[in-house]
C-alpha cells in the first residue's frame, strides 16, 4: 500500500547555493535526548498516515492524512491530522489556508449523514432510508424517460435524445466515480449533463 | 478664674462619639468603640492579607506564600478582591478618625519633641489629644497610600480592566504599585511596633478601654476633655 | 497547463493576467517565487486590483476588466512592430505563413459573413487557400498579402499603446514598460509563462482572451520550452479530469465529441472530423479518432457495439443545439421544460450566474437529487432565510432528496491536477453516517433503472440494458475496476498491423498506451488519453519516485501525466529545426541524428524527422494556429468586445454590443443594463479570496475565522463620494438584485480613465450563502448576469454594472 | 527552494523528545545551573517580501495546536481575527503603504507571533517559577501549569505578544511549535507555507539564507532590504527579512529598536531590592528601639493623676505651656 513508499526526501538543491538543513541535525544528538516534562508530546505517535491529494484546487498539493484506527486493518478510523506530504513534487510539504484547515472540512458541522428527503411544499427535510431513496430516483427517471425520450427527430432521424432531466457531475470526484457516473448518465441518453468546468 | 473648667456646649474636636471616662480604682477610659474596634481588625487584616500575596507576586523569594492562598492562580485572583475590602473597610475608618486627626498646633511641638519621646523622656512631650502627630502621620499616610494602590491595582486588574489602559500605563502602574505597597508595608510597621511599645495600647484596639493612667500619660489633653465633658458640680452659668 | 506547476521554476517572466495565483493556487505559485529566487525572473501582474499576487509582484498595471484582448492584441502590435518576434520559431512552428482564402475581410469588429438574424457567422471563408496538391498553400517569404502574419499585422494594428489605454484604462507608461519586459522573451533563450484562471474564461469572449496570449506566446516562440507554456490554473480537484471523460454536454472520453442531427450515421459523424494532414508529413494525430471512439463504444457497450450495427453508434443521443450546457438547462428549467435534475457535488445556486431565475427554475422541478458531503445553498433553496434566501416553502412543489456521499478523505482513486498528473490516493477515514461513495449510489440508481426497464421495457431500453457493467461488485465499482476500464485492454489477441503473425497484445491484457488502441473492436478504452495509467506493470498514477534528473521540474517517475506521460505538450517546439535546443541550459528533448531523447516523453513520433514533421501534431497544419479558422465562433482572430454590461461603448466598433456570437436567451436581453447607463454605473467584478474555496469552506470553522464575513472591495475614491466608512455597511445592486456587504475601502482599487471617462471598480467576493459555519451572507451571483462565452457557454461573471450606497446592514 | 524537513514519523520511538527539562536556561522567578552543553540555537525566518498573505500559516497553527478560534466580523481590512488572542498565536497584519520615493503601492504582510527573544521580557517580568522557561535551542516557552495568569509577561514583553485566556486565566502564546521541534519537525506554520515564507533550521543557516535573499532583493531595487534580528532584546529565534529594513515600524508597527521596556527592569530590578531592604530596616529598628529604650509603661502615679482628675479634687494643673501650646518653658504668672 501506499506506505510501504519510500520516506526518501529532496536532495539538496544547489540553486540556493546554501546547505539545506536536517532537524535531526539540529545538535541533539541522542546523547541530549532528555525525557521532557517541559515539552508537550508529539501528537502524531501511533496514528495510521494515508497519502491522499487535498480536495481543493488544481495544484494537488500531497497531503498525508493521521488518524487513529487503520482502514487496511478493517478497523474504523478517526481523522486526527491533515499534514502536507514533504515528498510531494509540487506542494514539497506546503499547504495553504484551506488545505491546512483540511480536517476541518472533514469533520464539518455540515457534513451530511443520512439520506433525507424535502417533500413538496414542506419546510423541512425529513430523514429517508438509501432504499426508498434509490427507488425513488429510479422510478422518477423512468417515468420522465419514457415520457419524454425522443427516439427520432422531425428529419426521421434517429437521435436517442433525452432532454428533460439534466445531470450536474462533481467536480472533486475521483476519474473512477467520474467514469461510472459518465456511464450511467450517457447511457440513458441524457444530453443535459455537465460538470463544474463550465464555470 | 479657672477657665479651663468653662466648656462650651459641644464636644470638643478630638473627642470621638462613645469615649467616656468610668472613675474608679484604676480609671478606665472607652477609647474606641465596638464599631471601631472591628471596622479596624478588618482592615488590618485585610492588609495584612494584601502584603503576604502582594509580597508573593513582588519577588521570587516570597513566592512560597502564595500557598497560604491555595497557589498562584488563587493568589493573583484574591488579591486585587482583598484591595477592594481593605478600600471600603478603610474609608469607613477614614470617616470615624479623620476629625480626631486634624493637624493641632500641639502637634509640631510633639515632634518637635519626638526624639525625647523615643528616648523615653515622656514629661518633656506636650499634651496631646486623642492621637498624637505620629499616629497622624501613621493616617494619613496609610489614607494616601491605599488611594494610590488601589488606583494603580485597578489599571493593572487585566481580569476586568485591561482594556481601558494601555500596556504603558499599565507598566508605570505595576511600578507605583510596588513602591506604594513598600511605603505602606513600612508605614504598617510603625504603626505595630508603636502598639506594642506604649504598653497598654493594644487594650484599645481589643477590650476597646485603656486605663486613666495611659490616658494621662500619652494623651492627657483628650482625657481633660473626657472628664470636662462631665457635669461639673455646678453647672456653668 | 500545456507545462506543469514545477515546470515554472524554470521561466524568466511570468505574467499572471486574468487569474491570481498567489490567491486561489498558493502551493503552486510558489514555483513563481522559486523562479524569481534562484532565477531571477521577473513577475507582471495586470489586474483591475492590485492583489495578492501583485504584493510580490515586480510590476503591476491596471487594466479594467473584459478588456484583456486589447491589451493583448496591443502587446502583438508592439512585438511586431518592434521586431520583437522569434522569427525562425514563428515562421516554422505557426501558420503565419498559411495563405487565406479569398474573400476573408474584417471591418468594425466583425469578420466576414455575420448574420445578425442568428448572432451567427458563416465562417466559410475563414479557411487556407488549399492547393493543387490538396495541401494548404504556404508563403515562407511572409509577402503575400493574405498570409496569416500580415493578416494579424493588419488586425492587431489598431491596437496602439494609446488605443490600449483608451480602452483598457492602462497608463500607457505602464503597457510599455509590460511590453519591453515581455518583447525580451522573444529571445530563444529566454521565455515567458502565462498564468490565468476564471479571469480570463469567465467573459463572453474567454475562449479568445485566452488566444490572444496563445498568439503572443507563439510569435515569442514560448509554447513548448521549459519555463513557457500557456498554463491555465483549474480551479477545482478534478476539474480537467472530469472534463478529459467528458462529462459535458456534447463531449466523449478524450475529447472526442458526440454527434449531431446533421451527423445521421458513423460514416458521416467520421467524414465531418477533418483528419487529413494539411501539410506534407504532418502527424496530424486525430486521423485516429476512429481508434479512439471504437474503444470508447467497446468499453460502454461492450459485446453489444458491433461493426454491423456501427459500434452502437445510435446508442449515442444526438445533439439539436450545440450543447446543453447548464445556462441553456436552467433557462428550460424556468421555462418548465426540465422535470429532474441531478446535483453531484456541485452548488449551482451558488455558481451560475442571476440566482433568482436559477431559483424559478429549480423551483419548477418535480425532483431534485442533491448528492453532497455537505449541506448545500442548492439542497435548501426552498428555504425561507430572510433577505439571504427569500421563499416560501409551501409554494415550492419540488421534491427535493438528499443523499450524503463521502469526501476525499473517505474516498480512493485518482485526480488530475492542472498539469495533467493522475494522482493516486488512498483514503485516510472512516465515512461519517450512512454516507457513501459516489459510485456506490451511481450504481445503485442505474442498477434499478435497468432492473426497471428489464421488466417494463419502455423508451429505447437497448443502451442501459447493454451498457458493460462487469465488476466483482455490480453493486459498487472498485476504483481499481473503473481505473483499468479507463486505461484499456484488449479484447481478443491484437495482432501486428504489418506482421499478422506477431502478436502485440493478448486477450484481456491491459493497453500500454493509446498506441495499441484499434479501430477493430479488437480493442476497449473509456478514455484513449489515460491509457498508459494502469498498465500490465501496475498502477502508474500510484508511483511515487520524486526523483527528477538534472532538476527540471519533469518528475517523470512521479504519478503518470497524460497523453502518454507527457509532462510539456508540444515539447518537440523547444527545438529548432535541427531537433537542436533552442536555449541549451533548458534542454527537454533532442534530436539524437536518429530519434528524440530527453527529459520529456517527446510529444512526436520518437523517430520523425525534425526538418519534416511539426510540433504541433494534433493539427492538419503541424503548426501553431494565429488564424484559429473556423474553429472559433466568433472569428478567427480575438476582438475586442465590451462585456455585455459595460460602462463605455466599444471604442473600435460603438454599434456592438457584447460579443456579437454570443448566445443570449429571450428573457435576459431585459435584464441586462444599457452601455453607459447612469443607473449602474460601476464596473464590477467578482472573485475568489485565497480564505476560501467556492462555498465548501465557509462550512469549515477555521477558514471562517479567517475570513468571517462578506465583504466587498472599493477605492477610497469612490468611497469618500458614497460616504462609505471602511468597515461600514454597503449595498450592491444590479439590475438583477441586491447585496448587502461590509465596506473594504482600500488603496488596492484606483479609479481608472476609460476613453476620458473615469470608472470606478466594485470588486466582489464570491464566498458567502446562506448555510454554513460562516456569518450568513449574499451570493454573489445575485447580480450577475446570464450570459457566457460565445464558445464555451462559460457565464461573464467577471464583468457587469452595477451601483453602491451606504447601508444600515441586512435587518434579519 | 530550501530543502524541505522530512515528513515526520509515527513510530513509538519517535516520540522521544530531543530536548527538554534539562537544556533550559532560563526559568522565570528561578535560578537555574545552565547546562553544560548548550543546543544548536533554532530560527524562523520569515521573509515578508515573499509573503502572499494567504492566512496558511494562521490555520497550520489552529489546526496542529487545536485551538478553536471564535468567529469574528469583517472590519473592513483583511485581517482577521484582529489581534493575536489567546487562541490565535500567529495572525497576518496587512498595510497598505505608498512608497514615497517610487510612489509605488506596497501591500507590506507580516506574520506576526512571538520572536522567541534571545533575552526574553515575558520571562524577566514573570513572577511564577516555572511559568516561562527558555530553552539553550533559543525557544521560550509557556508552562501553563505554572502560570497564575497575572499579565506581567504582557507588560514584560516588547512585542505586546501573549495574552491571557478568559477560560484558564492562563497566559498563550507561540511556542515555536516546541512539540515538533523536539522531534526534528519544524513549526507547523513553516511547514505549511506556500511560498516558503516562513523557514526554519539553526539560526546560522537562517541567517545564510537570509543574505541569499537580502541579496535577491537588492538586485531588484530594494537598497534597504535587511535582516531583523533586534539587538535591544539580544536578537531574536524568529527573524523577519524585510524589504525596507531600515523602517520596521512600516509593517505593522513593528517595533523599530525593541527592547524591555525600562520600567520594567526598574520594576524587577531596583525596586525589588531597595524595597525588601526599606522594610527590613523598619522592622529591625523598631526591634533595636524596644531593646534600646524598653517598653513604654503607664507609671502608677499616671493613675493618681487621672483619678485625681476625674474625682475633680486638686487636679494637678494643667501644664501651662499647653494654654500656649508652642513651647513647655512658658513662665507661670
Amino acid at each position: 500500500m501506499n506506505m510501504e513508499l519510500s520516506r526518501r526526501t529532496f536532495l539538496k538543491t544547489s540553486g540556493a547555493g546554501i546547505a539545506g538543513t536536517t532537524l535531526g541535525a539540529f545538535g541533539f544528538s541522542e546523547a541530549e535526548a532528555a525525557v521532557a516534562a517541559a515539552v508537550k508530546p508529539f501528537h502524531l505517535v501511533n496514528t495510521t498516515e494515508a497519502r491522499n491529494t487535498c480536495t481543493y484546487c488544481s495544484v494537488a498539493c500531497g497531503i498525508i492524512i493521521y488518524s487513529k484506527g487503520d482502514l487496511r486493518k478493517g478497523e474504523k478510523a478517526d481523522i486526527v491530522h491533515i499534514e502536507g506530504d514533504a515528498d510531494h513534487p509540487t506542494n514539497r510539504g506546503t499547504l495553504c489556508p484551506k488545505g491546512a484547515a483540511l480536517r476541518d472540512i472533514v469533520k464539518s458541522e455540515t457534513r451530511l449523514t443520512q439520506p433525507m428527503v424535502r417533500k413538496s411544499g414542506s419546510d423541512k427535510f425529513e430523514p429517508i432510508s438509501w432504499d426508498a431513496a434509490l427507488d425513488k430516483i429510479a422510478r422518477a427517471m423512468k417515468d420522465d424517460r419514457d415520457a419524454n425520450f425522443i427516439a427520432k427527430n422531425k428529419d426521421g432521424v434517429t437521435v436517442n435524445r433525452w432532454t428533460s432531466t439534466g445531470f450536474l457531475a462533481a467536480s472533486a470526484t475521483t476519474n473512477e466515480t467520474a467514469f461510472c457516473t459518465y456511464k450511467v448518465v450517457r447511457s440513458t441518453g441524457m444530453l443535459g449533463f455537465d460538470n463544474q468546468a463550465r464555470v | 478664674m479657672t477657665t479651663a473648667y468653662d466648656h462650651k456646649p459641644e464636644t470638643p474636636d478630638d473627642v470621638e462619639p462613645g469615649d467616656a471616662v468610668h472613675p474608679g480604682h484604676p480609671v478606665t477610659v472607652d477609647r474606641y468603640t465596638v464599631g471601631a474596634r472591628i471596622n479596624h481588625w478588618i482592615t488590618a487584616t485585610s492588609l495584612v492579607l494584601l502584603a503576604l500575596s502582594g509580597m508573593a507576586l513582588f519577588t521570587p523569594r516570597l513566592f512560597f506564600l502564595t500557598s497560604l492562598f491555595g497557589g498562584g492562580q488563587w493568589t493573583r485572583a484574591i488579591h486585587p478582591w482583598i484591595g477592594v475590602v481593605l478600600f471600603f473597610s478603610f474609608l469607613l475608618l477614614f470617616v470615624r478618625f479623620f476629625k480626631a486627626n486634624l493637624p493641632a498646633r500641639e502637634d509640631v511641638t510633639w515632634v518637635a519633641h519626638s526624639a525625647d519621646l523615643l528616648a523615653g523622656r515622656e514629661e518633656k512631650m506636650p499634651e496631646v489629644g486623642k492621637y498624637n502627630a505620629g499616629q497622624k502621620f501613621v493616617f494619613w499616610s496609610m489614607s494616601g497610600l491605599i488611594i494610590v494602590l488601589i488606583a494603580s491595582g485597578v489599571v493593572m486588574w487585566d481580569q476586568y480592566f485591561y482594556d481601558l489602559t494601555t500596556i504603558e500605563q499599565k507598566r508605570i502602574a505595576i511600578l507605583v504599585h510596588a513602591i506604594a505597597a513598600v511605603c505602606i508595608i513600612c508605614v504598617w510597621i510603625i504603626h505595630v511596633y508603636a502598639a506594642i511599645w506604649v504598653k497598654g495600647t493594644i487594650g484599645a484596639m481589643t477590650r476597646g478601654k485603656v486605663t486613666g493612667g495611659w490616658a494621662w500619660r500619652h494623651h492627657r489633653k483628650w482625657l481633660r476633655e473626657l472628664v470636662g465633658k462631665k457635669p461639673p458640680r455646678a453647672p456653668a452659668e | 497547463m500545456t507545462n506543469s506547476w514545477t515546470d515554472i521554476r524554470n521561466t524568466d517572466l511570468v505574467i499572471i493576467m486574468g487569474g491570481n495565483a498567489a490567491e486561489a493556487h498558493p502551493c503552486g505559485f510558489k514555483w513563481v517565487t522559486e523562479a524569481k529566487a534562484n532565477r531571477g525572473a521577473k513577475l507582471i501582474v495586470v489586474d483591475p486590483r492590485f492583489n495578492r499576487s501583485a504584493s510580490v509582484a515586480d510590476y503591476y498595471a491596471p487594466i479594467r476588466q473584459g478588456t484583456d484582448i486589447a491589451f493583448l492584441m496591443g502587446l502583438i502590435n508592439w512585438c511586431i512592430s518592434n521586431d520583437k518576434v522569434q522569427w525562425a520559431y514563428t515562421k516554422a512552428f505557426t501558420n503565419a505563413t498559411f495563405i487565406v482564402k479569398e474573400g476573408f475581410e474584417y471591418q468594425d469588429g466583425l469578420f466576414t459573413g455575420y448574420d445578425e438574424s442568428k448572432r451567427d457567422y458563416n465562417r466559410d471563408t475563414w479557411e487556407y487557400e488549399i492547393g493543387p496538391d490538396g495541401y494548404a498553400v504556404v508563403d515562407d517569404t511572409l509577402t503575400h498579402p493574405r498570409c496569416v502574419w500580415n493578416l494579424l499585422k493588419q488586425h492587431v494594428s489598431v491596437y496602439t499603446p494609446e488605443m490600449v489605454e483608451r480602452i483598457c484604462g492602462t497608463p500607457k507608461e505602464k503597457f510599455l514598460h509590460i511590453a519591453q519586459m515581455i518583447g525580451e522573451c522573444s529571445s530563444p533563450t529566454k521565455t515567458m509563462t502565462s498564468m490565468y484562471a476564471l479571469g480570463w474564461t469567465q467573459h463572453s469572449k474567454g475562449a479568445q482572451n485566452i488566444r490572444g496570449m496563445a498568439m503572443l506566446q507563439l510569435i515569442l516562440g514560448n509554447i513548448g520550452v521549459r519555463g513557457g507554456g500557456m498554463n491555465a490554473l483549474r480551479g477545482h480537484s478534478n476539474i480537467q479530469g472530469l472534463t478529459d471523460i467528458g462529462l459535458l454536454s456534447n463531449s466523449l472520453p478524450g475529447y472526442l465529441n458526440l454527434p449531431t442531427d446533421k451527423e445521421t450515421d458513423i460514416n458521416v459523424y467520421m467524414s465531418t472530423r477533418g483528419f487529413k494532414p494539411l501539410r506534407p508529413n504532418q502527424m496530424s494525430y486525430w486521423q485516429n479518432y476512429r481508434k479512439f471512439f471504437v474503444s470508447f463504444m467497446k468499453s460502454m457497450y461492450g459485446s453489444a457495439a458491433t461493426a454491423e450495427n456501427n459500434w452502437a453508434y445510435d446508442y449515442l443521443p444526438k445533439l439539436d443545439v450545440p450543447s446543453y450546457d447548464i445556462l441553456r438547462m436552467f433557462d428550460l428549467m424556468k421555462q418548465g421544460k426540465i422535470n429532474v435534475y441531478f446535483c453531484q457535488g456541485f452548488n449551482p445556486l451558488q455558481a451560475f450566474p442571476n440566482k433568482a431565475k436559477l431559483a424559478e427554475g429549480l423551483s419548477k422541478l418535480k425532483l431534485l437529487v442533491v448528492m453532497d458531503p455537505l449541506q448545500t445553498e442548492t439542497a435548501r433553496f426552498w428555504e425561507d432565510h430572510g433577505v439571504f434566501n427569500k421563499a416560501t416553502p409551501a409554494s415550492i412543489q419540488t421534491e427535493v432528496i438528499q443523499l450524503p456521499t463521502t469526501c476525499f478523505a473517505e474516498d480512493e482513486g485518482s485526480l488530475v491536477n492542472s498539469g495533467r498528473w493522475l494522482q493516486w490516493h488512498w483514503p485516510g477515514g472512516s465515512p461519517p453516517g450512512e454516507a457513501k461513495h459516489d459510485t456506490w449510489i451511481m450504481s445503485q440508481i442505474f442498477l434499478r433503472l435497468k432492473a426497471l426497464y428489464a421488466k417494463e421495457g419502455g423508451a429505447f431500453p437497448d443502451p442501459i440494458l447493454n451498457l458493460s457493467w462487469n465488476y466483482k461488485d455490480p453493486g459498487e465499482p472498485s476504483p481499481e475496476e473503473l481505473a483499468k476500464e479507463m486505461n484499456g485492454s484488449a479484447l481478443v489477441d491484437v495482432l501486428d498491423p504489418v506482421d499478422p503473425t506477431k502478436k502485440v497484445l493478448e486477450a484481456g491484457k491491459l493497453v500500454s498506451g493509446f498506441g495499441v488502441l484499434r479501430d477493430d473492436g479488437t480493442t476497449a478504452a473509456g478514455c484513449w488519453i489515460y491509457s498508459g495509467s494502469y498498465t500490465e506493470a501496475g498502477n502508474m498514477m500510484a508511483r511515487r519516485d520524486n526523483s527528477d534528473p538534472d532538476a527540471t521540474g519533469a518528475y517523470l517517475k512521479w504519478a503518470f501525466a497524460w497523453p502518454a506521460n507527457r509532462r510539456i505538450l508540444y515539447n518537440r517546439a523547444s527545438c529548432d529545426l535541427d531537433g537542436k535546443p533552442w536555449d541549451p541550459s533548458r534542454k527537454l528533448i533532442e534530436w539524437d541524428g536518429s530519434k528524440w531523447t530527453g527529459y520529456d516523453v517527446p510529444d512526436i513520433a520518437p523517430t520523425a524527422k525534425p526538418q519534416d514533421v511539426g510540433p504541433f501534431i494534433m493539427n492538419a497544419e503541424g503548426t501553431g494556429r494565429l488564424f484559429a479558422r473556423k474553429m472559433m465562433r466568433d472569428g478567427p482572430f480575438p476582438v475586442h468586445y465590451e462585456p455585455f454590461e459595460s460602462p463605455v461603448a466599444n471604442v473600435i466598433a460603438p454599434k456592438i454590443v457584447g460579443n456579437p456570437v454570443a448566445r443570449v436567451f429571450p428573457d435576459d436581453w431585459k435584464q441586462f443594463a444599457k452601455t453607459g447607463t447612469p443607473d449602474f454605473p460601476y464596473a464590477a467584478t467578482t472573485y475568489r479570496l485565497t480564505e476560501h474555496f467556492h462555498y465548501w469552506t465557509k462550512n469549515n470553522h477555521v477558514n471562517a475565522v479567517l475570513q468571517p464575513q462578506q465583504f466587498v472591495e472599493i477605492s477610497e475614491e469612490l468611497a469618500r463620494e458614497k460616504g462609505i466608512e471602511k468597515g461600514g455597511w454597503a449595498r450592491v445592486w444590479s439590475i438583477r438584485g441586491e447585496i448587502l456587504a461590509k465596506a473594504v475601502v482600500t488603496k488596492r482599487i484606483k479609479p481608472m480613465t476609460i476613453d476620458g471617462k473615469t470608472v470606478h471598480v466594485v470588486g466582489i467576493p464570491i464566498h458567502w450563502g446562506f448555510v454554513g459555519a460562516a456569518r450568513k451572507g449574499f451570493p454573489a451571483n445575485v447580480l450577475t448576469p446570464f450570459v457566457g462565452d460565445a464558445n464555451i457557454e462559460t457565464p461573464e461573471f467577471k464583468a457587469f454594472l452595477v451601483n453602491i450606497e451606504a447601508s444600515t446592514g441586512p435587518v434579519a | 527552494m530550501f530543502p524541505p524537513i522530512p515528513n515526520p514519523s509515527v513510530a513509538p520511538d519517535a516520540a522521544k523528545p530531543r530536548f527538554g527539562e534539562k537544556d533550559i536556561v532560563r526559568r522565570s522567578a528561578s535560578e537555574v545551573t545552565p547546562p553544560a552543553e548548550r543546543l544548536t540555537e533554532v530560527a524562523k525566518l520569515i521573509d515578508v517580501t515573499k509573503c502572499i498573505g494567504c492566512k496558511a500559516c494562521q490555520a497550520a497553527c489552529l489546526e496542529w495546536n487545536n485551538l478553536t478560534e471564535e468567529i469574528g466580523f469583517n472590519h473592513g481590512v483583511y485581517e482577521n481575527p484582529m489581534d493575536l488572542t489567546p487562541n490565535t498565536f500567529t495572525l497576518m497584519r496587512f498595510t497598505e503603504w505608498e512608497n514615497p520615493e517610487t510612489e509605488n503601492l506596497e501591500w507590506l504582510i507580516r506574520k506576526d507571533g512571538c520572536m522567541h527573544c534571545e533575552d526574553p521580557g515575558c520571562l524577566k517580568a514573570c513572577p511564577a517559577p516555572g511559568a516561562i522557561v527558555q530553552y539553550s535551542n533559543g525557544i521560550v516557552d509557556f508552562q501553563h501549569a505554572n502560570c497564575i495568569g497575572c499579565g506581567y509577561c504582557i507588560k514584560g514583553c516588547p512585542f505586546n505578544i501573549p495574552r491571557i485566556s478568559k477560560v484558564d486565566h492562563t497566559a498563550y502564546k507561540c511556542t515555536l511549535c516546541s512539540d515538533r521541534v523536539a522531534v526534528g519537525q519544524g513549526p507547523a506554520c513553516q511547514k505549511a507555507c506556500p511560498t516558503q515564507a516562513i523557514v526554519f533550521g539553526t539560526k546560522q543557516e537562517m541567517k545564510d539564507w537570509a543574505d541569499f535573499r537580502i541579496k535577491d532583493l537588492k538586485s531588484r531595487g530594494f537598497d534597504n532590504a535587511g535582516l531583523y534580528d533586534p539587538q535591544g532584546v539580544g536578537g531574536t529565534h524568529v527573524m523577519y527579512v524585510l524589504h525596507h529594513a531600515d523602517t520596521p515600524s512600516i509593517y505593522a508597527g513593528l517595533p523599530d529598536n525593541p527592547t524591555i521596556s525600562p520600567i520594567v527592569d526598574a520594576w524587577k530590578g531596583v525596586t525589588k531590592y531597595v524595597g525588601l531592604a526599606v522594610m527590613g530596616f523598619a522592622a529591625a529598628a523598631g526591634f533595636l528601639h524596644y531593646v534600646v529604650a524598653g517598653p513604654n509603661k503607664v507609671s502608677a502615679e499616671d493613675e493618681e493623676n487621672a483619678e485625681k482628675l476625674t474625682e475633680g479634687t486638686a487636679p494637678p494643673p494643667p501644664d501651662p505651656a499647653q494654654s500656649q501650646g508652642n513651647t513647655q518653658h512658658g513662665s507661670t504668672p
